[in-house]
């Protein structure tokens, strides 16, 4: 038994809920996409922008997206971080670069990761490319994408891609 | 229309890492009877209560307003919750203003709190959602890239961030309730602390707290014997934007600017920066000292850094900005926003001890939430409006 | 006070399970509700109800703005309960005359999770959430202390819940519906004694939306507006043995602020997802045999939580706007065994 | 695909667990409460009105009001104020068998509090029946250091 002498000052009180997540619809098939090495954005019915990952509506005109657009999987890096700090639920090694890729052909930036490439050197305006799992490892969930790396290609200048900060 | 709304009591606990002594409701009561003693009244003079704060994961209690409506007098009274991310704690505010505004009740209280040490503030801000890679490391993963855009936008010097934390962290010596107060967090000092998501250093970002805010406020008609001269609500507004979408300017949030716009409007107010006397701001992370400067039209676009690198914003300067140490000193999430909201009216009051600013008349209290979508801002005077 | 009136509603179907986000379900409910007002973009306020602990995502309402139409930026607020209360913070902002015009919503998914335990996290987290009493065992115990106390008997249960689900026959939105015998019912066995599943709303998924207009303008829009003409909520202690649960003292509070009693009531929409509880409220309302009570169901039938007690206070309109019923009194819950309660009346002219 | 994940109809669906450690402070009141229970003891606290609440509270549930400093001993026994049965326990609930929650006021309080009643059966239940705490041999304050109450002379 405890200590008697000694007053109780705490509680432990541990909670764990079991759900049953859903994806959605639009979300889903963008998986399912991702799942066969594609990266399927939808475009707005009115303003005409394209989402990625697609939520099934365009928050700017509060309307349903269903017109699907098939993305390139090489982009431009629009802002970044590099982060040196532990986080519970990432298992990329320290230091890494945290990206958003604004995807050719697409209107909003994507979160994803930059390796095979000195944090040093990572830059705005960087032109990068997805690295995915080998194709027989492909499943209907983000981890197919395993990382951005460079490819090599001239920076885009920063004026181009001021609009998407 | 509307009636008049006084803030005339003001009650916060002292912000701390870990509030080892109290439960969740005696942490409460602090800062609420805090609120009532300022203002001269009891529970029962109370005539509705309004409470606000973040995830009810942090705590692992969903909709403790429940739990907490006998602890906080609320017992056969109107009980309302609020949760707008960050930005809680002022429209909590503003939703118990509106209450007195409306003509509906005489004496509001209204709380907002948060114990980040019943579990860590890191888990509830990034609960892993299924089929997604996770690539934002919390809250400091997800605002580095924006700091990051904005220094290569404005082209602020690097240091601009660290002058920010050296102000406030000064500034939180003043103040007895910070949760921060170390003399030793000197320029060089901050200039050396890590790296956490570069470009932003470990003392250039906000502690995770214990702590609540409380205020009482009152229609004209009801306006206790307090000890001391209300503070008056000028003028309040909210603005909300979705978190993502195509042409969002995410370094300086529409929101934002249309918040400002129309809390100055509302109040009379048409040059900010001479007429305001002193700002808390919601600067979670040093360096949106300068991009709210711009957000909140009290710089021209790219110009917000040099208020800090001039020294504008200091507790002596034409314009001072948290006074109090701000959320850079102490960081209870859900009472963050109230504490700026408190604050400004605390310096209208001439109650802010220390961090007083001299005559301050005119103050605006703001906060922010979400990846700055998310905006609420009160504009109090010692003057009624 | 000034005149405020509901002058549209829209709910999603009360699925068992939905698969859709919260966006997805929520975007058409308020696109419906929105084009049913007469009221073009944007609301001068927006206000919504929902919990993140539902779905165990945090955040939940964040994303839900996608659907509301937040672009520009619009003045909007939530609350972490149920969109009754959305409706009410909504109705003090046109009180203070800084809004003419109003978007209410809730949504809430409850099957993801075993929602009876989710539940026990609204409990006192010191000492009664770590037992994790589960809120059907928790309803339970005040049925019993209920039966005990009146008089009334499960048979008298059972009756609510078929006259109930006869009701929701008409609504093609109810989750649960039909002619039921309550011989029938009363041969089925309790799930938490004296309980059974009749005596328990469904389980589902659902989001509702809704317009107010003050004034004027609310009549230049709708034929028949639902006057808003009294609006009140109270909160009781949170133990349950702290309280007399045979009673509910917060709605009988809200019933006399809200001016319940100053007219005949026709009809009332109550928020009893569990039937013992339909009898309480009826007394603490002072509700006569002749009110028709829940015509669409109730809760009972269907309880998208979040939206439930929003979806109570639409009904009532819709019976206003199709002229059976002149008056009407919508009421809505949250907490434990009917701790805190709504209280909303509604008149036609 | 992980055998977790499921395709339904198209949309696709995976576990989602919320899992926290929670440690919580439990101020001076509570944690007279707490340390009692881990020495086999029940206190409840006294009101400025006199009333004894047990678990004993901050404040008074009425007014809001601060509870008086007077602890006072209640129990062991009880009174069954209301009950309900439990044919399906969940695993997180204190008895792995058919058992009764119910809203017990030990003697000497003013309020009832909830906790487990295992007795066998629902025809062994009624109101106002009298019931004393099952103690646990390890205990560490917490409510759980009562595993549950029984029917008195058992």
């Amino acid at each position: 038994m405890a200590d008697e002498a000694k007053p109780v000052t705490n509680i432990k009180t541990p909670m764990r809920l079991e759900y049953r997540y859903s994806a959605g619809v639009a979300t889903s098939r963008f998986l399912r996409g991702i799942g066969q090495g594609k990266i399927l954005g939808q475009r707005c019915p009115s303003c005409r922008k394209v989402y990625v990952p697609p939520r099934g509506s365009c928050p700017r005109c509060a309307v349903p997206t269903v017109e699907e657009v098939e993305l390139s999987d090489e982009g431009t890096i629009t802002t970044f971080a590099i982060v040196r700090v532990p986080s519970e639920n990432i298992d990329v090694p320290l230091p890494f670069a945290s990206v958003h890729v604004l995807l050719d052909g697409c209107d909003i930036p994507f979160f994803s990761v930059v390796q095979e490439c000195p944090v040093d050197q990572i830059r705005i305006g960087m032109r990068v490319q997805a690295v995915w799992v080998p194709k027989e490892e492909l499943t209907s969930t983000l981890q197919s994408i395993r990382y951005f790396k460079p490819t090599g290609e001239p920076d885009v200048p920063f004026e181009k891609l001021k609009e998407f900060l | 229309m509307a009636e008049r709304c006084a803030i005339v009591g003001i009650g916060q606990t002292h912000h701390t890492a870990r509030r080892d002594d109290v439960s969740i409701a005696g942490l409460l009561r602090e800062a609420a009877l805090r609120a009532l003693d300022d203002a001269g009244l009891d529970w029962p003079d109370v005539d509705a209560v309004v409470i606000g704060k973040a995830p009810d994961m942090f705590e692992g209690v969903m909709m403790p307003e429940l739990y907490l409506a006998d602890a906080l007098g609320a017992v056969g009274k109107p009980m309302l919750r609020v949760h707008t991310a960050g930005s809680v704690g002022g429209s909590t505010a503003i939703v118990a203003a509106s209450l007195i505004q409306a003509g509906i009740h005489e004496r509001v209280l209204t709380v907002a709190f948060e114990k980040q040490s019943e579990s860590n503030a890191m888990w509830a801000l990034t609960v892993k959602t299924p089929l997604q890679a996770a690539v934002v490391a919390g809250a400091g993963g997800y605002f580095a890239p924006l700091v990051r855009g904005y220094m290569q936008r404005s082209g602020a010097p690097e240091d601009t961030g660290i002058r920010v934390a050296v102000k406030d962290r000064a500034n939180a010596l003043k103040n007895p309730y910070a949760h921060i107060r170390d003399p030793n967090l000197t320029f060089d000092a901050i200039a050396g602390s890590p790296m956490l998501w570069d470009p932003i250093r470990f003392h250039e970002t906000c502690p995770s707290s214990d702590g609540a805010c409380a205020m009482v406020l009152t229609s004209e008609r009801a306006i206790p014997r307090p000890k001391l001269a209300p503070a008056w609500v000028h003028s309040m507004a909210m603005r909300s934007e979705p978190t993502q979408f195509a042409g969002q300017e995410k370094i300086n949030p529409v929101s934002g600017q249309m918040c400002a716009k129309e809390v100055y409007s509302k109040a009379g107010i048409t040059d900010p920066r001479r007429e305001i006397d002193a700002a808390e701001i919601y600067v979670p992370f040093s360096w949106f000292e300068p991009m709210w400067m711009e957000n909140l039209g009290f710089a021209e676009v790219g110009q917000g850094w040099k208020m800090t690198y001039e020294g504008a914003t200091a507790l002596d300067g034409d314009l001072p900005v948290n006074c109090s140490g701000g959320v850079l000193s102490s960081n209870p999430i859900g009472a963050s926003g109230m504490l700026r909201f408190a604050e400004a009216a605390m310096q209208v009051r001439g109650q802010a001890g220390e961090h007083q600013v001299d005559g301050a008349k005119i103050a605006l209290g703001h906060a922010y939430g979400g990846g700055s979508q998310f905006f609420s801002m009160w504009i109090v005077g010692s003057a009624r409006p | 006070m000034r005149e405020v009136a509901i002058v549209s509603f829209a709910q999603a179907p009360n699925a068992r399970r939905e698969l859709r986000n919260e966006v997805e379900i929520l975007m058409p409910v308020v696109q419906e509700a929105v084009a049913r007002s007469g009221i073009e973009r944007p609301f001068d306020f927006t206000c919504s109800g929902s919990s993140d602990f539902l779905q165990g995502q945090p955040f939940a309402f964040v994303m839900a703005l996608d659907a509301a139409g937040a672009w520009p930026p619009i003045p909007e607020s939530h609350v972490e309960m149920d969109g009754a209360w959305a409706l009410y913070e909504a109705w003090v902002k046109i009180q203070t005359g800084q809004a003419e015009t109003a978007l209410v919503y809730a949504f809430g998914k409850s099957s993801p999770g075993d929602l009876p335990e989710v539940l026990a996290t609204q409990l006192d987290p010191y000492v009664l959430a770590p037992l994790w009493p589960d809120a059907v065992s928790l309803a339970a115990l005040q049925a019993r202390a209920y039966l005990e106390k009146s008089g009334h008997s499960e048979r008298d249960l059972a009756e609510v819940a078929a006259r109930s689900r006869r009701s929701a026959k008409s609504n093609p939105n109810a989750t649960v519906s039909g002619d039921y015998e309550v011989e029938k019912l009363l041969a089925t066995p309790h799930i938490a004694d004296p309980l059974r599943v009749h005596d328990c709303a469904p389980v589902c998924d659902g989001a509702v939306a809704m317009v107010l207009v003050a004034g004027d303008r609310a009549r230049k829009v709708c034929e028949r507006p639902a006057w808003i003409r009294g609006i009140d909520h109270r909160i009781e202690p949170h133990s349950l043995g702290a309280r007399d649960l045979t009673v509910s003292v917060s709605t009988r509070l809200a019933a006399e602020k809200a001016g319940v009693g100053r007219g005949a009531v026709d009809v009332a929409e109550l928020h009893a997802p569990f039937t013992h509880q339909e009898l309480i409220l009826r007394d603490a309302l002072g509700l006569g045999a002749n009110v028709k009570v829940n015509p669409s169901g109730g809760a009972l039938c269907a309880n998208p939580m979040m939206a439930a007690g929003l979806a109570r206070i639409g009904e009532a309109a819709s019976r206003i706007w199709d002229g059976s019923a002149r008056r009407a009194v919508a009421h809505a819950t949250s907490g434990p065994c009917l701790q805190q309660n709504l209280v909303c009346v509604l008149e036609g002219a | 695909m992980s055998d977790l994940v499921r395709d339904e109809g198209g949309v696709l669906t995976a576990p989602h667990v919320l899992e926290y450690p929670y440690r919580r402070s439990v101020g001076p009141v509570l944690g007279r409460f707490f340390t009692a229970l881990r020495d086999g003891r029940l206190v409840g606290v006294k009101t400025a009105k006199g009333r004894v609440l047990v678990p004993p509270a901050e404040y008074d549930p009425e007014t809001g009001a601060a509870v008086s400093d007077a602890f006072v001993d209640v129990g062991p026994g009880g009174v069954v104020t209301t009950w309900s049965w439990v044919s399906r326990p969940r695993a997180k609930q204190p008895l792995d068998r058919p058992f009764a929650w119910a809203l017990i006021r030990l003697d000497g309080a003013d309020t009832a509090m909830l906790h487990a009643v295992d007795a066998g059966e629902p025809s062994r239940m009624k109101t106002g029946m009298r019931v004393v705490p099952r103690w646990r041999a390890e205990r560490v304050g917490h409510i759980g250091d009562i595993e549950c109450f029984q029917p008195e002379g058992e």
